[in-house]
């Protein structure tokens, strides 16, 4: 066979080959090809800067007390992050409540580094020009139980109420356009415009919903915690704002949390 | 915002009352302080006051129970449901000169657009419709949501020219009207688009030459 | 393994003096010169002066041989992911192109020996529009193209 | 100073394969701030890879690369422990070069 026969062969493969493809074309959805899309981008996620940057964070020494993170208890004692994130929310001794990850770094950073609260929540999510110090600590929190199955309790009387109030709050309607957090998230198979919605009130959606969050957004160039995934869900619901790392959105992640139970984490993600 | 009752005023619970709680899915006492906590946790940001999250009385029964499930998990009273319907369709004003029908081309920018009332929102920026979020009204947009029925062919399905108009006109104004706790907003009764912006989505529905019938 | 390249990274970032080092002189005078920044073809409106600016006039249409992998439908076009791998022999250098961007050259990779002749990167889209390759092989130019969707993402709010 | 990157390089059947992902805003100088004013471009602009010392790929890029910059990219040799030095120029200027050893 000469040099053109074998390019003669090549071609005729070539055009078989398009030619499956096309005629299997007929069966390809939307979502799949948004699913394609996903697992096209999924490697080289750029959420590892943050989870670098939050790292240094953690361990440098900062605040009035000049102090680091190294011995804030995320739940699994003194300075253990390890698979921390996979149990949380979670109600801590010291405090008396139930904390998500953002409330209990507020916590640790005030008592331990010695900056007021109020200071910290009113720089609770990154910008284009600036990123927040407490959702850059919390993409390397997470970060550190990649992996690691989630196991949120209810066995505290505490946690079982914060997980109840958050299952209301999630079907609390109101606005002016009467959402609630279930207009959107209570049914399986729907999407808004060409984004698959999870019904959060289902183990298999809550559970990749939950554990693909905080995660880089590719729209905004910037790593959104899940505060900020609340917070946003209730801008778009017309309701007013949301505080940072309260009650409310505390019980609503335990809510979603708990929902995800039994799913390795997975975060963070990469979302469009 | 007419319509609007308060609920949620007389709210008096102590958050601070520490309470053994028996945590299950009919309790007074996690009804009432899951109220207190949201009257208490949200505030002012831009357009949207802390009151929105005042209910009004279809508000409150739509999120004690279901109505219009697709899973079929209806479980509101049928009484409650007539009484709330026939509530609704008393705040939908008709139009004065008996047309529904205006511009459907204005009507399908309208149906594109997904701004409006968030706090991003500016006050006076006229808000869209929102159509596309949730209902197909196209074959050439893939870009479309499946939370409501897809309304291709709109002006074929839903009886004589009249009719379909009518109906049309009466369930974006207020489909809460016809099915009282759809997932829908109540676009006339809330304020949130003019009669002349509902006439549009009427055309966009109706009119033969509109994407949605062709 | 992924602490470790952090270490690695965050080593590297301490250590300013070296950087600097490299900066000056690593990477500008190295000995093996970059290739100039092609600014006429990175500035061209529209594919034919970018071609041209390329010095690839009427470049033959090849999708047999440069098989680009891109996705159909891209849920942002912030980002979209390109793949060229070509199976021409003496493949000097391929270019991406997206033909409605306001600067259509997107990127332009060259390729030594020993290299293989596959590249992925991840361009910017304003708009549905096609993402060509073009490929240099054996001093000849060759190009294929596939249409992207841009979509309108989320609810819009 | 540009920020690190990530580099990742991985040595199968004597096919190195490497994955790099940059830092940079990759600014086209076609965007508005929210106040309106146009952001100035700033974007990488060269991009070259080196094995051992010799260059084993070249890029140039325009401002229609994607912020935060992925590349892979293959080539025949290397073997595990041998390094791998990326390097980029932006168009102020501004440097970064990082390097990793290759993995089995």
């Amino acid at each position: 066979m000469n040099t053109s026969n074998v390019s003669k062969v090549v071609m005729l493969l070539a055009l078989a080959t398009s030619y499956v493809a096309i005629a299997a074309e007929g069966g390809v959805s939307d979502s799949d090809r948004i699913a394609q899309y996903r697992e096209m981008i999924s490697d080289g996620n750029p959420a590892d800067f943050d989870e670098m940057a939050g790292e240094e964070l953690w361990k440098k020494p900062g605040g009035p007390k000049n102090a680091s993170l190294e011995k804030c208890d995320l739940g699994k004692g003194s300075g253990v992050v390890k698979g921390a994130y996979a149990e949380m929310p979670r109600y801590f001794k010291d405090t008396d409540r139930v904390q998500d990850l953002e409330s209990r770094l507020m916590t640790c950073m005030n008592t331990l580094q010695g900056i007021p609260e109020e200071e910290i929540a009113a720089k609770p999510f990154s910008t284009e020009q600036k990123n927040s110090d407490i959702s850059t600590l919390a993409t390397y929190v997470v970060g550190q139980s990649k992996g690691i199955k989630m196991a949120v309790s209810v066995k505290h009387p505490k946690e079982k109420e914060a997980y109840e109030i958050g299952k209301r709050i999630f079907n609390y309607r109101a606005g002016p356009y009467d959402f609630s957090c279930s207009t959107c998230h209570a049914t399986s198979g729907v999407r808004i415009r060409m984004q698959d919605l999870p019904n959060l009130n289902v183990a298999k959606d809550a559970q990749a919903a939950y554990t693909s969050w905080p995660a880089y957004r590719v729209s905004q160039g910037l790593t959104r915690s899940f505060e900020w995934r609340l917070n946003d869900c209730f801008r778009q619901q017309r309701f007013p704002e949301p505080k940072f790392a309260s009650e409310a959105t505390i019980a609503l992640t335990m809510y979603s949390a708990v929902n995800a139970n039994g799913a390795e984490y997975a975060g963070p993600g990469l979302k469009r | 915002m007419n319509a609007k009752l308060i609920f949620g005023m007389t709210i008096t619970l102590s958050l601070a009352t520490a309470m053994p709680v028996q945590a299950d899915s009919k309790s007074p006492y996690l009804d009432a302080k899951t109220a207190a906590i949201i009257k208490r946790d949200f505030r002012d940001k831009g357009i949207a006051k802390a009151d929105r999250v005042n209910q009004d009385e279809l508000q409150v029964a739509c999120s004690k129970y279901r109505d219009d499930m697709p899973d079929g998990t209806n479980d509101m009273p049928n009484r409650t449901k007539v009484n709330l319907e026939e509530k609704q369709l008393k705040s939908i004003k008709w139009p004065a000169d008996g047309n529904f029908v205006g511009d459907w081309k204005a009507g399908e920018k309208l149906a594109q657009s997904g701004k409006g009332m968030t706090w991003s929102d500016k006050a006076d920026e006229p808000a869209g419709g929102n159509c596309y979020n949730c209902h197909q009204l196209s074959s050439k947009e893939i870009a479309y949501g499946t939370i409501g029925p897809s309304l291709l062919n709109y002006a074929k399905k839903h009886g004589s020219r009249e009719e379909s108009e009518r109906r049309a006109y009466g369930h974006i104004y207020n489909v809460k009207a016809y099915i009282a706790c759809s997932n829908m907003p109540r676009f006339g009764s809330m304020g949130i688009l003019s009669e002349a912006q509902i006439k549009d989505l009427v055309a966009l529905l109706m009119d033969p030459e509109s994407p949605v019938n062709k | 393994m992924i602490l470790m390249e952090r270490r690695n990274a965050l080593k590297a970032g301490g250590s300013f003096g070296l950087l600097a080092l490299f900066g000056a002189f690593g990477l500008l005078k190295s000995g093996i010169a970059l290739a100039d920044w092609n600014k006429p073809a990175f500035t061209s409106k529209t594919m034919d002066d970018a071609l041209a600016a390329m010095g690839a006039m009427s470049p033959e249409n090849n999708s047999v041989f440069i098989h680009l992998t891109v996705p159909e439908i891209a849920e942002n076009g912030a980002i979209v992911p390109v793949t060229v791998v070509s199976s021409l022999p003496k493949v000097e250098q391929i270019s991406i192109f997206v033909d409605k961007n306001p600067n259509v050259m997107a990127a332009n990779f060259i390729f030594p020996e020993g290299t293989e002749y596959m590249v992925t990167t991840r361009v910017k889209m304003g708009q549905t529009a096609n993402v060509v390759a073009l490929v240099k092989a054996d001093g000849k130019f060759y190009r294929t193209a596939k249409e992207v969707k841009v979509t309108a993402g989320g609810c819009g709010g | 100073m540009g920020n690190p990157m990530k580099i990742r390089a991985a040595v199968k059947d004597g096919v190195t394969e490497v994955k790099i992902l940059m830092q940079h805003e990759m600014e086209t100088g076609l965007r508005k701030d929210a106040d309106g004013n146009l952001v100035p471009a700033c974007f990488i602009t060269e991009v070259k890879a080196q094995h051992n010392g010799r260059t084993v790929l070249e890029a140039q890029f325009g401002q229609s690369v994607s912020k935060n910059p992925y590349l892979v990219f293959r080539f025949k040799g290397g073997v595990a422990g041998d390094k791998i030095t990326i390097s980029w120029v932006d168009n102020k200027g501004d440097t970064r070069s990082d390097e990793t050893a290759i993995s089995a």
